[in-house]
């Protein structure tokens, strides 16, 4: 087998220096009615050539987003991602590095951490970020469970109109611990009613912007009402994008921002893996989950970045701990930084406001299209259409001529008719007016 | 062998030693060893990393939002950004350049065709929301590698969402909970070894349960008296690592299994070893309930300096019910995917993550487990115990053993035979970087005295474990000469010397600021490179 | 600036230089620089890094010759040969990781956009003997970099299959001795500045030519007196190359292309530095009839640690019709390939390689000719040329130049200003390998003493360029400061010091062998490494 | 533009710094009547995503081979190439290194090559090779030129059934020099007679193995007789993978071997980049072409490498150079070192072993069918059938069919009546059955 250098004289004089007669005698802790002595009943080993071929078939199977017009968000965005990103993170040194642990031998994982936690604070207007959660959706549920310990409350409000798989992990996350949050339903048109759930037991309400059918809002007054009964303001980023055209959370008065940081340098991937973000105010930062890059001084009084603030977590604080996450998303935060550091100012906003410009041309010429209905009034690069029929059967008819045409809200959101005609199209970059053209024939077609 | 010719490996000058100043460079690098500033303090703005059409001039819709002030993020070239991710890179160890022998952790070799196939048009591009018509071969990898999982586990069912070990812990122990609570039962404590990953007593919090940690017994295994003891009605479950972080296979674990059914309680089993067992020994022929799989350290998805992993868990019939959406089907016309928790999933406990799991990751391992197939993955286990028992006998004249006898994939050493020498675990790993290697685990698990744990996996040649062997009694020899200044200085070689760790946590500074708000004590020297 | 704190940059110690062991590792390794022997030390016989299915048992059909003995190589495990590779490329620099002002090579920015087009399924894979049906992507590719060449350069028709430089300068001598013998006219000499690189004479005797060198003027031209004394009927042509290898424009160049053609010869103009005025002046519009295109530096092929390149030949319409195959042609369905001396091409001089030339680098440079455009490559030309100029000025106090004025792309000085410091142009070098510089051009052009020939190439940032020009005058400084000492023991921190060459060259050692049969001085510390 | 760092402001500051104007002045040296004031008539710059989408519109007009049934070589051959073979290559510091001049900072570089330089001496049974050429066309003919000076001799015989492109190079390479060659015509069947034209004259005779036609052939009497006249016997292997199987050229007499190492770690590319490799035996060493790395010592006396014997040299002898070769193929040599490494001499014989049985396997199929004649007797991975029709138009038909049957041996020598029918067939491991089977079943539909 090409991966294990061993042959079998040497495996034999091993065992000799060992001092054992053979292999088993090592696996005698094994109890015996346990023991396996046949192979596995799975195909033996292949060669590098047949593997690469039966992926390729599985490939075959699917229709490539790449290869053909596709219009889905709903929390995973396609964008253009440099190849620079991604040769970057194949580097041996980066791909095949553990958590930098001996900073001595580390600085190239932790500068760029902390090159990282500080992109993310400045997008997201913060003061610090962490070095990443798993994804956009534990980020939420492991905000929450910091507000709460921040404000040593116990009940969080979601926004109806939060990511539904956003809620649903935070209703799991919650399900068992001494805390609790009450779901606001769905609003697809006109504002959610907070204030009513808005009290003293509060210690956070969580809201997404843009939210889940893809609407921007002002959050300015809400932190404020936040802030007047001391809840926290819980924002969610799931299409970073945005931030590069519209007001930061920090700017709107968040008090903790948990983002999917996917649409920068990160695949699609099929939904993972993705790089979750979370930053805070410096002050909360002792209550914060996931790991933090500090700066530092060597012996030589040079600078130097290690692994901080690690008694939050689960390795020195075990049930104690902030949180019980070990590996993060590592790879995908370099990814993200690596793509961050090619836009820059410059390229960020002007991604943003180049998004934001093909969304709205899209919406225009959807909008045309007898009986079809663009529902919410702001947008960035994704809105909610409401079609003269049920999306999910247009979804698929589409399919079938080639065009991934949107996610229809019933997918996430089953069971409940009012949304069953309603229609998420997402426009990025990566969409070309030929692309929009053949959407907007399909659709016609098919209504 | 030692470096015969007796030749410094420092720098050696004209006039060597008579002056530091003799070496100093102008610009901080060092050759090869290049220092790069932080992209903060690279940036020109107006430069620009990405090209890309301009924005068509469209009315607003952005609700009156519109981001008014600049950001401050900083304006480089793709040039500059390369250069820069390459210097960094450089400053970093990895499995690729050495030997990595962090035990817990299994650093093995990661293929490159797993990082091809990764990448096919078809696979790394697909959307996780795409009707599920046009990703019937997505549906069927993940279906095709859970049958994997299961048959290499023995264990009948796998939720494949969870995102990590620790992620799958969660997922495990929430199973647990909700089948007691199906059954109207509120338990409130979860048994956990003092030897625990960390994970483990962190996990059970979150599921709201008591954590009560079961020492230790002589021979490094699970004390059975004091499990026994502890056991009770209220006992929701045990948290069983196996083989343990000591690197012993649990020999009583039949029986333990056993006594946690007979009170109602379930066996979850921490499969982070995993590594030690493929084919050896299936966990469902042991009586475990639930056990998470590190893809990234048994299946060798990279390690990505902290992340991405993987940690799908097995599960037995009792608990399989409550496992989290989404769940790959069978349907009619193909695979289907069933994302809510609904009908057949009415008792699932919920979801764990945006859609359905690690995929990059899911085609990694399965790429492994295919190059291994059945015979490989028993080879896998059986290099991994015969290389770390190598060690173990390789260095048991210099090094002390806690416990005596056969380990399976990692070694454990304590500090016992650094006594007196003024040298620690620390110091000793510090020099081992040096010497260019990764140093091993330290200081866990805490149940020995400065723990060295050694775990070399079935990658590393014999010449590697020989000249890794070679140095350690090299440098015990040394810490025995009374060169503990030697120790405490090192490491020498490297990019930087030692961190001030303390430092950092008492004033942290968590991210770059503009040099005025900046008060840390910051060297700039570089900041006119590159 | 000064690394300020004066720390020294080499390791220092508890008790500094008072004793060379302090600082010897066992191993020879030094944290991150890695030792590997040679894979012939590593091998173990019955190891595999390639598993492939069993070959069928047929009767051998092999006519009698089936190989009997060995044949010595050594067996590896993939993890092992891929950590070689690794541990063997982290011992090179490259313009990845810093500055590389090599004048004459054009070392810049290689985008890896065109890397990754470069392996497109259905491009990367494609066989050279397709039916042309099957490649019309191809032979439009092809098409479509000819008119990109010839629109820049002005020139008429392009022969694409020249595999490098040298081998274009082979092409275009080639077609000028084919076109003079169509005449029947039997020319022998060929005109040759003395700045010019050795591939232009030793191309012109491989065309069976004798070479006269016309010495340079003291403005750093060809000497346009000389150039005319040498003038005459059994003159084939000249080869110039423009800008020069002084890095200065020929400014008489059209005054010397109506010498050469009135006297019946063709001007042969060495295109190595087209770089340096992309956009701003076409060959063709100064009377050239050959020029290779070396697209591994103006359009930014990798140069690969020595190759592969490619050395397209634009030429003039008098040449034309001698040109190599193959030629790509519009067919009446599509493109088509004209791969053999017949018909049309009947005047064709033949056949230079197999196949159609290096389409891996075609791929690459139109990727990047198209990134950049008519606008980007314009501002190649100036910004490599304002970078050249950058450098020239910031040096001039410090450095003396053979020739005043503005200069092309490169800046060329001597070693005049070294003169009684002891310390030599290839030593200066030698202390930027410290500085993580890769040293400049050095002896060549031959025409001035101690050439340092500087080119900085437009990918290259104004704070790179300030802390070159901060670094060369700190350690010209450092010379005249009397320290000629560690200049000569310079480089101290890259993975060799200063090399044997002439023993090298003495004694050949160009394989290994196995030791027995091994008789040179090889140190063999590190065999049992990695 | 990404790819140029200066601001329009750090322009204007360099140009003042410099002391000129504008950036025109740096350019006053260019004839006035010749300088461009407007843009060249081509596209402006464009975006990666474009330029990507550029290319993969190019790929789709190709038929790849990858994709398809292949059984194509007549020069080239298509293997699969370990992926950590192109990892490797894609290393910046491999990828993006110049020639190793430089040797304190470039012993990655140099190490390979004498570990290249090694395994090329030990596959083709010579003593020493050098750093790589263009390929094995111009290899071949730079070997001829090699053994006119080392012969002092100036006629080279030429075999028939050396391949086409590698006749024509050395033809078009030798025109102009004091050097000639004679070539024998083609011999399809029967041996060719070299004896008439031996004698002391010669400096060479060329001959290939496996020939054009795919034969094999023991050389040694011809060695033998080269040898008796004082002329040198040059091999020419244009698969390399046969030297797993079949003695070497060395074994056999051989002086000088000229060979095509693109079978071993370097992708088809449509013909290029390739790597040409050439050995030859100590003796002969100041008379070879190209670059040589050698084994020294550094100043602390540790192993290192340098190229060395650069006296033979253009940049050092100028005209009076063994070659004008600068620019090599470095990058496929060291594509062709990894492959070679994870090979070891038990993959590279088992390879070797496994592309016979395929290509037996293949023949005795081929055979079966109706009109179809195997020509030669013996071959390792390909050889010649003689088919019933024009062998030009049935790969036209094939390839209709998605087939890539073969090369046609008219493609190469046009004209001869006699061979219009005559095509070749090169079977590899990447050749599965069902690429086989699809191939009988079609050249019988198509005959
Ligand atoms: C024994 C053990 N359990 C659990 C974990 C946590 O796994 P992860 O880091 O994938 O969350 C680890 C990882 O270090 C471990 O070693
Ligand atoms: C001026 C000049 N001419 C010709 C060449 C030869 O080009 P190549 O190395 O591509 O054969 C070079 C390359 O160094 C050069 O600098």
């Amino acid at each position: 087998m090409r991966y294990m250098p061993h042959t079998a004289g040497e495996r034999a004089e091993m065992l000799g220096k060992i001092g054992v007669g053979s292999i088993d005698d090592l696996f005698a802790d094994i109890p015996k009615e346990a023991r396996l002595d046949d192979l596995l009943k799975l195909p033996l080993h292949a060669s590098e050539m047949e593997v690469e071929k039966n992926f390729r078939t599985l490939a075959s199977k699917n229709l490539s987003p790449y290869s053909t017009p596709c219009f889905l968000g709903a929390g995973a965005y396609q964008h253009h991602i440099p190849s620079v990103a991604d040769h970057i993170i194949q580097r041996s040194e980066f791909l095949t590095a553990y958590t930098p642990y001996q900073p001595e031998i580390s600085q190239g994982t932790l500068q760029a951490l902390f090159e990282f936690q500080t992109q993310v604070a400045l997008i997201t207007g913060m003061e610090v970020a962490n070095a990443s959660m798993y994804d956009g959706a534990t980020s939420c549920a492991e905000s929450i469970l910091m507000a709460c310990r921040v404000t040593r409350r116990k009940k969080a409000i979601l926004s109806g109109n939060l990511h539904p798989h956003y809620r649903e992990t935070a209703r799991t996350a919650l399900q068992f611990t001494e805390f609790s949050a009450s779901e606001l339903p769905p609003v697809v048109e006109g504002a959610e009613a907070f204030d009513e759930y808005i009290s003293e037991e509060i210690a956070c309400v969580v809201v997404q912007n843009p939210d889940f059918f893809g609407r921007l809002q002002d959050l300015t007054s809400l932190a404020e009402k936040c802030h007047a009964v001391g809840a926290l303001l819980v924002v969610v980023v799931n299409e970073v994008v945005s931030l590069g055209a519209v007001m930061s959370p920090g700017e709107m008065g968040a008090d903790i921002v948990a983002g999917e940081g996917q649409s920068i340098g990160v695949p699609l991937s099929f939904g993972g893996p993705y790089v979750g973000l979370l930053a805070t105010r410096q002050k909360f930062v002792r209550q914060m989950p996931g790991r933090l890059c500090g700066q530092t001084v060597d012996q030589d009084g040079q600078r130097g970045f290690v692994l901080t603030l690690s008694t939050r977590e689960q390795h020195i604080r075990r049930e104690k701990a902030t949180s019980n996450i070990c590996t993060n998303a590592g790879l995908c935060s370099l990814a993200f930084t690596i793509h961050m550091s090619l836009l820059g100012e410059v390229g960020f906003t002007k991604l943003a406001k180049l998004n934001h410009g093909e969304a709205v041309s899209a919406a225009e010429a959807l909008e045309e299209i007898e009986g079809v209905e663009v529902v919410n009034a702001s947008f960035f690069n994704e809105f909610t259409l409401r079609l003269p029929k049920n999306a999910a059967d247009v979804v698929e008819k589409l399919a079938a001529k080639g065009v991934l045409g949107g996610v229809p809200v019933s997918r996430l959101i089953p069971d409940q008719p009012e949304l069953e005609n309603l229609l998420l199209v997402a426009v990025t970059e990566t969409c070309s007016t030929a692309d929009l053209e053949k959407l907007v024939s399909s659709l016609k077609e098919v209504l | 062998m030692l470096n015969k010719q007796g030749r410094p490996t420092q720098p050696s000058s004209p006039n060597a030693g008579n002056s530091d100043m003799e070496f100093e460079t102008y610009t901080g690098n060092k050759a090869l060893e290049l220092e790069t500033p932080l992209i903060f303090e690279q940036g020109v703005a107006g430069r620009i990393g990405v090209d890309m059409a301009e924005p068509k001039a469209v009315k607003s819709r952005l609700g009156g939002i519109e981001r008014k002030d600049s950001i401050g993020l900083p304006d480089m070239s793709e040039p500059q950004v390369l250069r820069h991710f390459v210097r960094l890179s450089r400053q970093n160890y990895s499995i690729d350049s050495g030997f990595y022998p962090l035990g817990s952790c299994t650093m093995k070799h990661n293929p490159r065709i797993n990082e091809k196939v990764a990448r096919l048009a078809g696979l790394g591009d697909l959307h996780p929301l795409q009707p599920v018509s046009t990703v019937q071969g997505a549906l069927e990898l993940i279906d095709s590698l859970a049958h994997w999982l299961k048959t290499i586990t023995g264990m009948p069912a796998v939720a494949m969402s969870p995102a990590a070990g620790a992620h799958g812990e969660l997922c495990g122990v929430m199973a647990i909970r909700a089948a007691h609570e199906a059954k109207g039962q509120a338990r409130v404590r979860i048994l956990v070894p003092e030897s625990a990953h960390g994970t483990n007593p962190a996990t059970a919090a979150l599921c709201g349960y008591k954590v009560e940690a079961v020492p230790a017994s002589k021979n490094g295994r699970m004390d059975l008296d004091a499990f026994a003891k502890k056991l009770g009605p209220d006992v929701a479950g045990v948290m069983l690592t196996n083989p343990n972080t000591c690197g012993l296979f649990e020999n009583d674990i039949k029986k333990i299994a056993d006594m946690i059914h007979e009170i109602g309680g379930y066996f979850y089993c921490d499969g982070a070893n995993l590594n030690a067992i493929l084919g050896r020994v299936r966990p469902g022929d042991l009586g475990v309930d639930a056990m998470h799989i590190n893809l990234h350290k048994t299946f060798s998805t990279p390690h990505g300096g902290g992340g991405p992993g993987s940690g799908p868990v097995v599960l037995s019939e009792a608990l399989a019910p409550y496992a989290p959406v989404p769940i790959v089907t069978h349907g009619v016309d193909g695979y289907d995917l069933t994302e809510h928790v609904t009908g057949d999933t009415a008792r699932s406990f919920g979801r764990m993550k945006a859609f359905h799991g690690q995929m990059g990751m899911f085609i990694r391992a399965l790429a492994y487990m295919q190059s291994h197939g059945a015979d490989g993955l028993r080879q896998i286990a059986e290099d991994a115990v015969l290389n770390a028992n190598y060690i173990r006998v390789g260095l048991q004249d210099q090094l002390h053993s806690p416990f005596k006898g056969v380990c399976m994939h990692e070694a454990l050493f304590d500090d016992g035979s650094l006594k007196g020498t003024g040298v620690t675990t620390l110091d000793l790993a510090k020099a081992m970087i040096d010497e260019g290697f990764h140093p091993m685990t330290m200081y866990f698990p805490l149940v020995v005295h400065g723990a060295m744990l050694i775990e070399p996996t079935e990658s590393e040649s014999r010449q590697t474990l020989d000249q890794f062997i070679g140095t350690m009694k090299h440098l015990l020899a040394k810490a025995h000469a009374n060169e503990e200044d030697y120790f405490h200085g090192a490491p020498y070689f490297a990019p930087r010397r030692r961190l001030d760790e303390t430092g950092a946590a008492r004033n942290p500074v968590l991210r770059w600021s503009p040099p005025a708000a900046d008060t840390s004590d910051v060297d700039v020297t570089f900041s006119a490179a590159s």
